[in-house]
């Protein structure tokens, strides 16, 4: 029912690329989206992870489109907020009768946000479709994160493909009978579909502390995962294409770091 | 409601950051020692986890907007404080973020301190505040998940009109953006506080 | 040939990230009969079976019911669902109201059923799967089986023509899965069509007058059980075990111990026919014994005790969920609870009286059933109806003193 | 009689709110022994197996562990189950962490193993259960069998004495099923003591050597499968059907057709017997087929291939996971997955040439099966080991041209 971006990041054309590799990139392109005072870099960022995610991860073009739409019902609003109340330059259109006018100034922040959200989600994608989170837990351990929270995530994340099962095959059995219909057995069977799910995790709860116990389990969870070598040709492509980003930020605005 | 990926500019993602920050660390310190003492303290908390998880991921009978669910981390909150539960809004707004793209990396300071401290604090506030008087339960809980939404989605609002004022200055951009976006999060808040209100009803059932 | 009820035309899917999950299906399903889709784990079948509901979409190909493509609008969708009802392997996503009486339903109540209705409608339901009285409880602390059954009752509240199971009795213990393949029975003879799912070979040769092969998103064949599951080629390319005793008659077949031809179904016959094959012809023997048959819907308990307690019947099976809560409730104590027909005619051949209780349309299908086995063996065998008080017949057995 | 591994003394249980669990059981399980828990669910089966590597505790009556009463302090119940591995019966339920590798290293890291050993024991755990190459991935994207897999090399890591397993193979469909009760019986035959639950009858006839019966929180019986399963009304007060190859022995005995002895446990030698009382003795015949044995740790494929190209085997089995993995590997067709020994021996005896591959300690156990079958039957049969490339034997079938 849901497509959950993870499983796609299991199997993809960059699944044998060194994760930190790639999460160093995903993480320095966002970074370099925000910072940049210009649209240019963010829509270079935008395009070039989106060829990666096409090109090399093979990910289907169908898939990744729809993925484009997820982030634009937050966007377009905000971005409409910001046009109307940012003044400032020429006045280049007014909304009749009303006291709402749109300028140089709005119109150019709005812009770029715009393209800041759209590299930022590209890269956001670029690291969710093609870094599992098994692996990043490794990289967050090697990072000296705090091992409770590791552990805390990992047990989490096994649980919420658990559930999430569940709670598609609930929902089926009620959409086959006829659950959703009508607004107000929408609301009902939602309702269901949340309590049931509750007394589903709490029974999952009690029977992995009987499952932990019953495998000695004395605080400990899993072994750390051996390095993978990361190829020098990578490491120098990765360096470059950060560097033309930061070139390109540079040269058209410069970067605002704090 | 979440913030998305690249949207807050510097230096207002650094600072949400930094907000956050104490309230993860006093949990991750609480949590370290709660796992010492009681060891099914951690499964528990990670299936609670990823029922709030799946729980946001459900389309709810609204508009397309997905929720936090701060009901959700709001009762990790009643069991476990609001520093734990802070942990875990931060894990799942991770696998939100990475999971469904809801969210993002930079933002993820900004949207813990929305949906995993303020709101589960609202819902927990009302939910005492409510037992207290001696309200009807199931109202109770109607208007704690409700206000706890609708919390979430006024702490959001401020993020976004302190980042981008505009020239309308903080109260009127604030009001530019809480006016537009009660356009799909107050019909939500409603829907969800009837929905946790039917799961409180189908509990107590049980 | 008329038209099937329910029909796939070369129909494929694929789900996201995966090999093709179904690639070019065609089945028919005809009115009112027993199918049985066989096949392993990932080949298929419960992607076939949602597809019969419209709960996915082809990618290529169509689905027809009753003749019309199927469309899916959400009218369309609602009437088709209400029509072909669909009964989940595991219980446990199926019935998530807090009472039984509330999950029945549910169905009901979302077809917009006026509340007197839809009470009638969970009665009639809970009443059929032998659930009543269980309107109050919350189904988790229901057994397996009884939650199979809540199950059932959910679908059934909504009167579907079709009923589609998937893996009926997967997980079920054999006391349970009995009743609810029982159940399947009741519900066919009553002239609902029901397929089902499943991998076990041993349940879809005994149950089903038609079984599909699949295996790899594929059919490897179709037709009745016998034929299908004699080909030990086809089986193993459908990583499948043969029935026990399909296995040790071909076995004794090849052996040229025993005339290979239809192979039996049951114990009853293969006794038989090795019988035979054994003495050339069925042999003489002493008077055989006595089937009494029971209608419980029209017996009371007290002329059943005495034939019971007098000694006159030596065995007692019950058929039907109804017949097994009537033998309960009347504390008569049961030795056959499944396969009940053929123990009795095999206790009957060697001289032992027995009873058969049974209700409703199953009456008829007793009588038939023995009329059937004793033309084909030549040997006379008819069942005894009981009814009012009954005067100890003059079987082998009599009253003791 | 020696002390028993693990030993339960009129144990009882009794959840909240409901019936008593355990009544008072009391079992004996030596080591080494392959024994299975039969009995209908909600019998207390689970309940008792729980006991046994104390994740309950009894209410009264004791439980005992190579001869001293089970300790219920943190330190004795973590060494107890190192000792006593449990695999519960549903792996999603087992499965904790969110790689493969990461779950199987569970226990040996929890043990305080090193790095190392911790590597090792992985390795070996999933090496034995067949998913070498499955590391990395996560545990939803894994098909039923598998995860059981992965569930079962999670306990072997830890190296346990005793494997206990909670319905094995419930939900499984009969391909994996077979791979996992294979599995149970490499560990049985490398040493280790394995007990299970079921439901299923026709498996516990086939696999165990001793079978607890059980209903209502007590043992009704405990034996020998052949003869507790032979007791109908045992079976029946357990609410559990009969083997049906048992269920037709018996029935052929209760004809006179086939004098009642020691039941046949398999098809094999119910066709023996059969054909035995039918001509009076084991009738003459041709020269027998010859039963191919590879060692598949220690021949290769191509030797293999020659065999079956040349027409020399008319049919392949695998025995293990590992062999049905090399013949995967070597894309060698496999016509039996399970059954392999007695399915061979049918066909020698009806003059088909057959090849079984198998690796380790299962080498010696086709040896001895053979020699068993061929002493009871007075018909001469062995394995010819295959070692090296082979010339073709001088069996019936010779090579081609």
């Amino acid at each position: 029912m849901y497509e959950v971006l993870e499983d796609f990041a299991q199997q993809n054309g960059l699944r044998q690329t060194s994760p930190g590799l790639k999460l160093f990139l995903g993480v320095s392109s966002i970074l370099l989206c925000v910072s940049s005072s210009d649209p240019a870099a963010p829509l270079l960022v935008a395009a070039s992870m989106s060829a990666a995610v096409l090109a090399l991860a093979k990910i289907p073009a169908r898939f990744y489109a729809r993925l484009l739409l997820v982030p634009v019902s937050f966007s377009v609003m905000s971005i409409a907020v910001i046009l109307f109340i940012t003044a400032g330059g020429a006045v280049l259109l007014e909304v009749p009768g009303l006291p709402l006018a749109v300028t140089s100034d709005g119109a150019n922040l709005a812009l770029l946000l715009l393209a800041r959200v759209f590299g930022g989600m590209c890269s956001l994608y670029f690291i969710a479709l093609t870094t599992p989170m098994t692996e990043v837990f490794d990289i967050l351990r090697r990072l000296r994160v705090p091992a409770v929270f590791i552990d805390l995530a990992m047990l989490t994340y096994r649980f919420i493909f658990i559930l999430i099962e569940e709670a598609g095959q609930i929902y089926r059995s009620q959409v086959m009978r006829l659950g959703y219909g009508r607004f107000r057995e929408s609301v009902q069977s939602s309702g269901m579909l949340a309590g049931a799910l509750f007394l589903r995790t709490w029974e999952s709860g009690e029977a992995l502390i009987l499952a932990m116990d019953a495998r000695c389990y004395d605080g400990k969870l899993g072994i750390p995962g051996d390095s993978r070598p990361v190829s020098f040709i990578a490491i120098i492509t990765t360096l470059l294409y950060l560097s033309a980003v930061f070139g390109v930020s540079l040269s058209t605005g410069g970067l605002v770091l704090v | 409601m979440h913030i998305m990926e690249g949207f807050l500019p510097s230096p207002w993602w650094q600072v949400w950051f930094l907000v956050s920050l104490p309230f993860i660390i006093i949990g991750l310190y609480q949590l370290n020692k709660l796992v010492q003492e009681k060891r099914e303290a951690l499964p528990l908390l990670a299936v609670a986890g990823a029922f709030v998880f799946v729980l946001s991921s459900l389309k709810l009978p609204s508009f397309n907007g997905s929720c936090s669910h701060p009901t959700g981390t709001g009762l990790g909150g009643v069991l476990f404080g609001p520093c734990i539960a802070a942990v875990l809004g931060l894990i799942v707004l991770v696998f939100q973020a990475v999971f469904l793209a809801h969210g993002g990396i930079t933002t993820l300071g900004a949207n813990v301190f929305s949906m995993g401290i303020a709101g589960p604090a609202v819902a927990y506030l009302i939910y005492k505040a409510g037992t207290r008087a001696g309200a009807n339960t199931y109202a109770t809980v109607f208007c704690a998940a409700a206000l706890a939404d609708l919390s979430t989605y006024v702490v959001t609002s401020v993020q976004l009109a302190l980042a981008f004022p505009g020239t309308a200055g903080f109260l009127g951009a604030f009001s530019a953006f809480a006016a537009i976006f009660a356009v799909t999060q107050v019909p939500l808040a409603i829907v969800e506080g009837a929905v946790i209100m039917l799961v409180f009803k189908y509990i107590v059932q049980l | 040939m008329t038209t099937p009820l329910l029909e796939t035309d070369n129909v494929t899917y694929t789900y996201q990230n995966s090999p093709a999950a179904l690639a070019g299906v065609s089945v028919r399903i005809a009115a009112g009969s027993k199918t049985a889709l066989v096949g392993p784990n990932g080949a298929g079948k419960s992607t076939l079976l949602l597809m019969l509901n419209g709960m996915l979409r082809p990618a290529s190909g169509e689905v027809r019911f009753d003749g019309r493509p199927l469309a899916y609008d959400n009218r369309s969708l609602r009437d088709l669902r209400r029509r072909v009802g669909f009964v989940f392997q595991n219980p446990d996503v199926q019935i998530i109201a807090p009472t039984v009486e509330q999950d029945v339903a549910f169905g009901p109540v979302n077809l917009g059923l006026p509340p007197d209705a839809v009470r009638q409608a969970v009665r009639d339901a809970l009443g059929y799967v032998g659930l009543r009285g269980y309107e109050k409880r919350p189904p988790h602390h229901l057994s397996g089986g009884e939650k199979k059954r809540v199950a059932i009752a959910g679908i059934l509240a909504m009167e579907p023509a079709v009923l589609v199971f998937d893996e009926p009795t997967n997980t079920l213990d054999p006391a349970s899965s009995e009743e609810v393949m029982e159940l399947l029975d009741e519900l066919a003879s009553g002239g609902r069509t029901v397929l089902i799912s499943t991998h076990d070979v041993e349940l879809a040769y005994r149950w089903a007058d038609s079984v599909i092969l699949m295996e790899r998103g594929s059919v490897l064949a179709r037709g009745p059980p016998e034929e299908v599951f004699s080909d030990h080629g086809l089986l193993a390319a459908a990583r499948l075990k043969p029935p026990a005793l399909l296995d040790l008659y071909n076995e004794l077949g090849l052996r040229g111990v025993i005339d290979r031809g239809v192979p039996p179904k049951s114990v009853l016959e293969f006794t038989d026919r090795i019988e035979r094959e054994m003495h050339g012809h069925a042999p003489a023997r002493d008077e055989p014994g006595k089937i009494y048959l029971c209608n419980a819907d029209r017996t009371g308990g007290d002329e059943l005790r005495v034939l019971v307690e007098q000694g006159v019947v030596e065995h007692v099976g019950a058929m039907g969920t109804r017949a097994k809560e009537f033998a309960n409730r009347e504390r008569i104590l049961l030795d056959y609870t499944y396969g009940v027909i053929d123990k009795c005619i095999l206790k009957a051949l060697i001289g032992e009286n027995s009873l058969i209780i049974t209700t409703g349309g199953m009456v008829e299908h007793v009588h038939r059933r023995i009329g059937e086995y004793s033309a084909e063996s030549g040997r006379a065998l008819k069942a005894t109806p009981v009814q009012g008080p009954v005067s100890p017949g003059p079987g082998r057995e009599s009253v003791p003193e």
